[in-house]
């Protein structure tokens, strides 16, 4: 494998490689009992109105509760669900491809790597099976035997299954989750790709070895330039890997921007509620806030306008109302700019906190407590 | 359209796949029902006499097979079944409406009786796997090869005679007419008593095993240790939680072999000359009696989807994890 | 130990027998104190839960323990080996005494029970004589206490969130009051912030109750966070058990040290993150000696050779604490 | 890097393989059954040569019970009733196994297929196999075989081929259902792999022991299919199977004349081939599933002599005692009583 | 014990078994399908004019319902004379109008005319009857003397008498219907009955599913009367009880032959066959195959069963049986041109001789048979084999002529006409690959033996039909289109425990079989034993 067959590595950082553009997944839901009869078509709406870019070199995190829609999202991306609606673009252009040469194509530039590395290997296959079709299938097992192997042997190497002959005829229920999670990653990387959907790819392990892999990623991303999708729930470690986090919540995407300002400077009560939840060992005990209780939302009868408001310490009488766009942030964590107006990388927050509104849309829900 | 409404189609579509199926295939076997009339008593016939018997039946008319067919499902839509051939010209229901109570009495009784014996055995030796219970296991996978008229001839062999309580056949004694009194439903139970362990043995041993197995993977489901562990009785484990869920596979499995119930069985009737549907079906098939085997056959047919039918519905009513949403 | 409710000493669990034995908990003495949370943390497959399992004998096959104590201390009364519980004496014990929380919760409620039920068998078991209504009743107040309506009683496992079946079997292994609590990684599939929420009702509840906490987690910063004392696990030994402040700032045991210098922190200054080289060991073929010190930074010829002794380091000063490091040799037993 | 030669990489590959099929062979269940049924195989392809007489030449031995020259006795046509189980062993090997084979390629091609695609073919196909599992098999076999004029024992195999696949078929279609739905075939998709190969390389493996023992199954129910289909006089044919060896013995009403020479054999052949197979089928069972795997010891001896069985919930203690400590005094029968 | 056995002695029940499976209740006695046929009941029921014993052809039928008849103007005409005296089940008398309208029900209903008797015109005025026929009934004289008889005043009320199944039938006979259940339907005596009312108060007939569960119903006493095939009887059955347990079967004129495709080479050459006949060793046949009582051994040169059939021998053939003749038949085949090629036999043409020999797969007798003759034949150098194929190809082979050699049966009557024109009426002759017929499998086509034929069912005085009779016999001998190896029989299993008064050998008053016509007549010969 050379790194000549990715594109000028010298590039600016900020080119968009995968875009998401208000994509939107329902799943469809059985019905049961009196249901049968009606005509009423239920669905989960797991995925709604997201607009993402993941640029060249550059890791982006997803963070968010279980159940936001992150992996969807992910497989959306991949292509392994068809959307509801929304648009995906490549390097600028359309793709909607159901399968067949198409999908293989854009499967070669657009890898994932699995949540669940228990599942997302075959049993009966060993290593060498699984990394020798990825290889195989995007053309990257050279020409003869002896290339293959060697292409096989680099693979691994670089997701530091050190020496390749302990692991490479292993079949998965001989793994640790780790090894496991990084023969995932390899197949991924088998395909050479631009983009990689890394759906939690370290969550199964100790944070010995979650280091590891999370360090390879960042590696990846900066000696191939790949662009990475990093969904996880370990928020500090999207602080400490990624460039930019979003962070999810009931299908949307409620606050992105650059990590650091993200997970210091939270502007989405949510995100707020989030960072503010996550354990930390620096922090005094006394000194975490009550992040407010409520269970998360169904998703097949989400709250009216903005989802997060049952939950929502600042509730105002707008937010059940109307669906907040994107507001931009300041440095400050202040409202800097106008709806829909939010640059490149630039934070921002779809909360009415940020928005421009009368009075009387800022009437409160319910008394705010501590904040 | 409504998933009800698929179900429906769909159950009526394979109900009309079936009859049509049973329709065709009886009609394209050489002969038909005059011949095997008289083949099969070496009957003594003139030709002329073999033509007023095509007349009899009806089958002097040159209808084709395909009006034949419409004919068909036209009655059929009507409730008639019509008339048997070799019960010339008792009419199809009447026929299976004697027979049909035997099977389903004989057979039904002990489908039923075997399941759930063998269940709560299986429950049991799955439940003390590793004890002695365990070396149950051999002698039932031995009994249950055994095939059951085999079991049946050496049990009228051996346990049969002119002094013996069994007796070797028919369903109650003769000259008894049937009504609900003492001595009449004591003379089914005899009658009833050796056919019906043939059955049981070699259905019993299958449920066994199947139990026995299920209840060896559930009884190292984590709810299964979480039962232990919260010090419910032995009993109680076993049966509300590991047995409970084990269950689920045996009963869709149960639910399809009370489909089988009127098919399945024909050779105990034969062995035991048990006057059931089987030994019906028997006959029929030997004398291309078409009528009648489409009678059985369309028997058999709803049984079987009615038994699909009831092991949705029971599926349904067992796993509460089958009635989730999304 | 004056206020200890559980004592475990010298305690050997196995998968298998004879030479094909994994032996996965070795010589592992732990007390459990009174009201504490204890934390165990430790490498995957070090383990953790086959030490919480072997603890109250719920080990499936094959495994076994292959031997020492478990000394459970009745309140003012003599303490009892739970090792030697007849299974009559076992039932009665367990729930009333230790309650589990499992690992995956899906998976630890019956599917086709309902949550009452299944909350009010175990009420059942342990005190027959208790009546419906009173059961009923009971099973609603353990579900208002995690946090849960009590109109979800009649819920069926898989109508309940991941979250709210956690908080389940909580609730449910708090229905006898137990002196323990053993929980198993009992929040590793949840968000943080239903992961706090839960484990804010179980501070609250435990300040209440007074009951002590067996807590098993890969997140550190939980664990550091959240419990009193932490032991850390590494190759089927405690390597080294202290308060969670004394650990976490002043780890002794080189993979302890390594293990905090893993993880990531949420705030303050990034800091940079070192992790430990090497990959864990096989516990079919266990080096030699201290278990780590292939992977160890600071190893020694001794460390090849000999298993260290879990002890109170020698130039330890202040609170309890223990470590098995060469490094930090020990102070004889009690001197 | 350097190269390493893939010759030297590969060698370790045969070492989890070698371990798989030698735990099959481990299991003493499989291993008997295996014998068996080796030995019923040996019989069906040397039974015409081993046979000491033609099973249907007559002789002046007219029904005469087992004696050293006719091992299993004689019928009324003084036929040796041994020739006869021997070589009718072949047409039920062969019947069960051609049918085996015949329903298991249908079941796999019907059931993966209709699993894995989806949308309306897949309705289609599970709606055929729902037909073919309605129709009655016995019953729809007396016809089908009076269809034809001669009815060999190749006949009969594949006819009972052809009508038997339909509940493997349904079977593998739900297995297949949910492994459609695995991460790992939606990896092998999102990785860029072919329909057919994700059928082919990732499905099927997955399937192999659902697969096996369908076949397995379907063996023994053709193998009974036929042999009853012989006994009612059906499709009897003109070779010898254990079927028309019954047939015979029943016609002539064997067992009436206390000639249970005639009955036994062949109903113990058949019992034991079943058995034979019954036990592969659940040494695949326990090879596939860990779980149903019986190979470990079930029970362990304690420190002190007792037999403790292994089970969920209880956790067998060998010893318990602190290593290096002396036991306490405390009777040491209380602990690990075996409750069973 | 067995309640049901126990009962019928004090009671003066007769248990009757046949082994032909579940019954419906259908009592129309006009249908072979209906349970009163099949178990024979009907017999019971109703009466015949009168009863032709089929065991001694010559005898002179019993009058029954009719006292008298007569034959007119070569068999196209018969006047009846009915009984006087006679009542239905219900009261009514029973009429000479009754007799004519059952004829005239026949006529009007092809489908119930079993026999499919030309009935032209029929009459009746007083006791007399008078029916008319479009050509001579000699061989037809049985079938209508034997016709059940039924009441006008019932059936003429019945709009399709076809499909009618006659749930309270009402008849002339000593009994009625007292209970029908699948499995047993039960007589009981009348209180009125124009002859002695029978001793026999109830009868029970039993539908045993098959030969098995009737033999082991024989052999504990369930069932006192039946006809079942019983291999090796002595064992199963009447060592159970040596002095009660009896079987009689007499033979009938009726046989059962390996019949020869006579248009298949080599098979065509008469000598060929005549040789096979030469060899079949009809002992083993009897007792192996037929169980050493069955089909009665036929071992007349001419085919013909005896005693039945000895009035007709035709004197060249008295006393020619045939024994199995080796030698004898390799002469024969010699002098025709045929080659022995060490053991194998060579037709004229050089080609070997074998034979495939067909037989429905499940009918083990015919099979034992067919092996016995298997090995028969390959003394003379043939290579036989036997075919199993289903019965319905086998049925469809034989209408079609697609075979070599089987064994079939033919019809039989009162005179071996119907055992001769079964097997050689050019009238039933169809080209190989037509079917449709229902006699002359072996397509064979002699105009000579037609001619005969038609004699002897035409001819209007007795002479021409002896002298037909004769040529027939002569034809058969010649060119033996069938191998006739055994008679039909009209026996049957009857116990002496309870009931005696059966016929045997000694006092063959009725052919033993419960089925038949003369079942009536046995029943009212029974008296209880002792
Ligand atoms: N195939 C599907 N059919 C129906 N609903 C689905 C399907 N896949 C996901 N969902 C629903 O969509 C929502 C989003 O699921 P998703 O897996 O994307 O969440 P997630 O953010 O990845 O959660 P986690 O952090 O637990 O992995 C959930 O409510 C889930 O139940
Ligand atoms: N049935 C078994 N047979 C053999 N070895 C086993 C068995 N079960 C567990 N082990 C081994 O025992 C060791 C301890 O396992 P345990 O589950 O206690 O680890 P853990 O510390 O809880 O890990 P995790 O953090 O991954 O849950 C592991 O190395 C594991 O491989
Ligand atoms: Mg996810
Ligand atoms: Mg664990
Ligand atoms: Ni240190």
């Amino acid at each position: 494998m050379t790194t000549s067959t990715s594109p000028s590595a010298s590039g600016t950082t900020a080119e968009v490689v995968l875009e998401a553009d208000g994509l939107t997944k329902h799943f469809p839901v059985r019905k049961r009992g009196r249901e049968l009869l009606s005509r009423a078509v239920r669905s989960v709406r797991a995925v709604e109105d997201v607009t993402l870019r993941l640029h060249r070199g550059r890791v982006t995190a997803l963070v968010g509760e279980s159940g936001s829609g992150k992996s969807t999202v992910a497989r959306l991306l991949a292509q392994l669900y068809p959307r509801t609606s929304g648009a995906i673009r490549l390097h600028g252009e359309p793709v909607d491809t159901k399968g067949g040469k198409r999908f293989r194509a854009y499967s070669k530039r657009v890898q994932m790597i699995f949540q669940d590395p228990f599942a997302s290997l075959n049993p009966v296959h060993t290593v060498r099976y699984h990394l020798t079709r990825a290889l195989k299938i995007h053309g990257n097992a050279g020409t003869n035997a002896a290339e293959q192997e060697q292409a096989l042997v680099d693979l691994l190497t670089r997701v530091q299954l050190t020496p390749p002959e302990r692991y490479i005829d292993k079949f998965p229920h001989e793994l640790s989750g780790g090894q496991r999670q990084r023969v995932a990653i390899a197949r991924a990387l088998g395909a050479d790709p631009e983009v990689l959907l890394a759906d939690e790819p370290v969550s199964m392990l100790d944070v010995s070895i979650r280091l590891g892999v999370l360090n390879l990623l960042r590696d990846l991303k900066e000696r191939l330039h790949l662009a990475i999708l990093y969904i996880t729930h370990d928020i500090a470690s999207a602080r400490y890997f990624a460039d930019e986090t979003f962070v999810m919540y009931a299908g949307g995407i409620v606050e992105g921007g650059d990590s650091e300002t993200v997970t210091q400077r939270p502007a989405h009560p949510y995100t707020q509620l989030l960072i503010d939840s996550a354990p930390d060992p620096d922090r005094p005990a006394a000194e975490v806030k009550d992040g407010g209780t409520g269970e998360p939302p169904s998703l097949i009868t989400p709250p009216s306008g903005c989802r997060f408001h049952p939950r929502c310490p600042h509730a105002m009488k707008v937010c059940p109302e109307k669906a907040p766009p994107r507001f931009a942030i300041g440095d400050d964590g202040a409202a800097a700019g106008a709806a829909g107006a939010v640059g490149d990388g630039a934070h921002f927050a779809a909360c009415w906190l940020y928005g421009d509104l009368s009075d009387a849309d800022r009437v409160k829900l319910r008394r705010e407590d501590g904040r | 359209m409504s998933y009800l409404l698929k179900r429906i189609a769909f159950y009526l579509f394979t109900a009309w796949a079936a009859i049509t199926i049973n329709f065709f295939i009886p009609r394209v076997i050489p002969g038909d029902p005059v011949q095997a009339l008289i083949t099969r008593s070496r009957g003594q016939m003139t030709s002329e006499a073999v033509q007023s018997l095509y007349v009899l039946f009806g089958l002097d008319k040159d209808e084709s097979l395909l009006e034949q067919y419409f004919t068909y499902l036209g009655q059929l839509l009507s409730g008639d079944l019509g008339l048997s051939f070799t019960y010339f010209p008792s009419p199809v229901s009447q026929v299976i409406g004697d027979g049909l109570p035997w099977t389903l009495g004989l057979v039904g009784i002990t489908t039923v009786l075997g399941f759930v014996i063998g269940t709560a055995l299986g429950t049991g030796i799955g439940w003390r796997r590793g004890s002695w219970a365990d070396a149950l296991i051999p002698i039932t996978t031995f009994v249950s090869s055994i095939p059951y008229f085999w079991l049946g001839l050496i049990a009228i062999a051996l346990l049969t005679g002119p002094d013996s309580f069994f007796p070797a056949s028919g369903a109650y004694d003769n000259g008894l007419v049937p009504n609900p009194d003492p001595e009449f439903i004591g003379s089914v139970i005899r009658h009833g008593i050796l056919p019906a362990f043939t059955i049981l043995i070699s259905s019993m041993a299958g449920w066994i095993l199947s139990m026995r197995n299920m209840m060896v993977t559930v009884a190292s489901e984590d709810y299964v240790t979480v039962a232990h562990a919260k010090g419910l009785t032995d009993r109680r484990v076993m049966l509300s939680y590991a047995a409970r869920n084990a269950l689920l596979p045996n009963v869709s499995g149960f639910a399809l072999s009370l489909g089988f119930i009127v098919g399945g069985t024909l050779l105990v009737e034969i062995v035991f000359s048990y006057p059931g549907l089987g030994l019906q079906l028997f006959q029929a098939v030997g004398a291309k009696d078409y009528p009648l085997m489409q009678g059985i056959f369309l028997i058999i047919t709803l049984s079987v989807l009615l038994a699909n039918f009831l092991a949705d519905v029971a599926y349904l009513a067992l796993d509460p994890r089958t009635r989730r949403e999304g | 130990m004056s206020d200890a409710v559980l004592e475990v000493r010298g305690l050997n669990v196995d998968y298998g027998l004879g030479d094909e034995a994994v032996h996965a908990v070795r010589d592992v003495d732990l007390t459990l104190h009174r009201g504490e949370v204890l934390g165990l943390a430790g490498e995957s497959g070090s383990g953790k839960s086959t030490l919480a399992y072997g603890l109250t004998r719920l080990l499936p096959p094959p495994g076994v323990i292959s031997g020492g104590e478990v000394l459970y201390h009745r309140d003012g009364g003599e303490p009892v080996d739970v090792l030697r519980m007849s299974h009559a004496e076992l039932r009665a014990f367990r729930w009333a005494e230790t309650a589990i929380v499992f690992q995956g919760a899906m998976n630890s409620l019956n599917p086709v029970h309902r949550v009452s039920t299944q909350l009010t068998d175990v009420i059942k078991a342990h005190d027959p004589r208790s009546t419906p209504a009173a059961r009923l009743a009971r099973a609603r107040e353990l579900l208002g206490l995690v946090g849960i309506a009590g109109d979800r009683l009649d819920s069926y496992p898989h109508q309940l969130s991941g979250g709210m079946r956690q908080r389940v079997m909580i609730g449910m292994a708090l229905a006898l009051e137990p002196k323990v609590v053993i929980m198993d990684e009992p929040t590793t599939a949840l968000d943080v912030v239903v992961q706090r929420q839960i484990l804010r009702q179980l501070v609250e509840l435990r300040e209440r109750l007074g009951f002590s906490v067996v807590f098993i987690t890969h997140d550190l910063s939980l664990l550091v966070e959240f419990s009193d004392r932490i032991a850390i696990m590494y190759g089927g030994r405690i390597v080294e058990e202290a308060t969670s402040g004394e650990l976490y700032r002043n780890p002794k045991h080189p993979y302890s040290h390594g293990l905090l210098n893993s993880f990531p922190a949420l705030r303050g200054p990034k800091r940079e993150l070192t992790g430990i080289p090497g990959s864990p060991p096989d516990l079919r073929g266990m080096p030699p000696g201290c278990s780590f010190h292939p992977r160890c930074p600071h190893a020694m010829e001794r460390c090849g050779v000999e298993v260290p002794v879990l002890g109170v380091p020698h130039d330890h000063v202040g609170p309890d604490r223990t470590v098995a490091c060469w490094l930090h040799p020990v102070h004889d037993n009690g001197s | 890097m350097t190269v390493v030669p893939s010759t030297a990489a590969s060698t370790p590959a045969a070492a989890p393989v070698k371990r798989r099929r030698l735990r099959f062979v481990a299991n003493p269940k499989a291993t008997v059954g295996l014998v068996l049924l080796g030995f019923f195989a040996l019989i069906a392809l040397i039974g015409p040569w081993i046979a000491p007489y033609d099973p249907s030449a007559r002789s002046s031995d007219l029904l005469q019970p087992p004696s050293a020259a006719h091992w299993f006795g004689t019928t009324h046509l003084g036929q040796d009733i041994f020739s006869q189980v021997v070589v009718g062993t072949q047409s039920v090997i062969v019947v069960g196994f051609v049918a085996g084979i015949v329903a298991t390629v249908l079941s796999v091609l019907v059931g993966v297929t209709s699993g894995y695609l989806g949308g309306a073919g897949s309705e289609v196909l599970s709606a055929l196999s729902n037909v073919f599992l309605v129709l009655p098999a016995l019953p729809l076999m007396i016809i089908i075989t009076s269809t034809l004029p001669e009815t060999g024992t190749l006949t009969i195999a594949l006819l009972i081929g052809f009508t038997s696949w339909a509940w493997g078929a349904r079977v593998l279609r739900a297995q297949t259902l949910s492994l459609r739905g695995r991460d790992y075939v939606e990896a092998a998709r999102a990785t860029g792999e072919k329909t057919w190969r994700i059928i082919l390389f990732e499905i099927l493996p997955n399937l192999t022991a659902v697969i096996a023992s369908g076949f397995v199954g379907t063996v023994i129910f053709a193998v009974t299919l036929e042999i009853t289909l012989a006994f009612i006089g059906v499709g009897a044919g003109s070779g010898w199977n254990w079927g028309t060896v019954l047939y015979w013995a029943q016609s002539q009403q064997a067992l009436g004349q206390g000639a249970w020479w005639w009955f036994v054999p062949a109903g113990l052949a058949i019992a034991l081939l079943g058995t034979a197979l019954s036990l592969v089928n659940f040494g695949i069972d326990e090879f596939v599933s860990p779980r149903l795997r019986g190979g470990g010891k079930t029970s362990v001896k304690t420190a002190d002599g007792h037999t403790v069985r292994m089970r969920v919930g209880f956790t067998p203690v060998l010893a318990s005692t602190p290593v290096g400590k002396t036991p306490p005094k405390v009777g040491a029968g209380a602990n690990g009583k075996a409750e069973s | 014990t067995n309640p049901g056995t126990n009962s019928s002695n004090t009671e003066g029940v007769l248990n009757v078994g046949m082994p032909n499976g579940p019954q419906t209740e259908n009592n129309n006695p006009f249908l072979n399908s209906s349970a009163a046929s099949s178990l024979g009941y009907r017999r019971l029921l109703f009466e015949p004019l009168a009863m032709v014993n089929e065991v001694n052809p010559t005898e002179k039928p019993k009058p029954w319902l009719a006292t008298e008849w007569t034959w007119a103007d070569n068999y196209t005409k018969l006047s009846l004379t009915i009984r006087d005296g006679v009542t239905w089940s219900d009261g009514k008398p029973l009429t000479a109008e009754d007799v004519a309208f059952t004829f005239q029900l026949l006529k009007a209903n092809p489908g119930l005319n079993i026999d499919s008797v030309p009935y032209d015109q029929v009459s009746s005025s007083g006791t007399k009857v008078d029916v008319v026929f479009p050509r001579s009934q000699f061989v037809n004289q049985k079938k209508i003397l034997e016709q059940l008889i039924v009441p006008k005043h019932i059936w003429s009320t019945i709009a399709s008498p076809t499909t009618e199944t006659v749930k309270t039938p009402v008849g002339s006979g000593p009994y009625t219907l007292k209970s029908f259940t699948p499995q047993t339907v039960t007589l009981a005596v009348r209180d009125s009955y124009w002859q002695e009312l029978p001793k026999v108060k109830e009868v029970r007939y039993t539908s045993y599913s098959d030969n098995n569960a009737q033999t082991t119903a024989l052999a504990t006493g369930a069932a006192e009367w039946s006809f079942v095939f019983i291999p090796n009887y002595e064992a199963v059955y009447t060592s159970k009880d040596p002095e009660h347990y009896k079987l009689w079967f007499p033979p009938v004129l009726g046989i059962h032959g390996l019949w020869f495709n006579t248009k298949v080479t080599p098979w065509d050459n008469p000598a060929l066959r005549r040789a096979v006949n030469m060899v079949i060793n009809r002992d083993d046949i009897f007792t192996q195959g037929e169980a050493g009582y069955f089909y009665p051994k036929v071992d007349h040169i001419t085919g013909i069963p005896l005693p039945a059939g000895a009035s007709y021998i035709a004197p060249e053939f008295k006393d020619k049986t045939v024994k199995v003749d080796v030698e004898g038949a390799k002469k024969e085949l010699t002098a025709a041109g045929f080659t022995f090629d060490g053991d194998k036999l060579k037709d004229p043409s050089g080609q070997p001789v074998t034979l495939k020999m067909t037989v429905p797969s499940g009918w083990s007798d015919y099979v034992t048979n067919l092996e016995i003759i298997k090995d028969n034949v390959s003394q003379i150098g043939i290579e036989a084999t036997v075919d199993l194929p289903n019965a319905d190809a086998w049925t469809k082979a034989l209408d079609t002529g697609d075979f070599q050699a089987a064994l079939h049966w033919t019809n039989n009557g009162p005179t071996p006409y119907d055992i001769y024109e079964n097997i050689m009426n050019g009238a039933l002759y169809k080209p190989i690959g037509e079917g449709g017929i229902n006699g002359n499998y072996g397509r064979y086509e002699n105009p000579e033996a037609t001619a005969a034929l038609n004699d002897f069912a035409n001819a209007p005085d007795e002479a021409t039909r002896t002298a037909a009779m004769h040529k027939l016999q002569q034809i058969h001998v010649r060119d033996m289109p069938v191998a006739i190896t055994s008679a039909a029989n009209a026996g049957g299993q009857y116990s002496t425990k309870n009931w005696i008064g059966w016929p045997d050998e000694a006092n063959p008053y009725a052919p033993a079989q419960p089925t038949l016509e003369n079942a009536l007549d046995v029943v009212m010969h029974l008296k209880p034993a002792a």
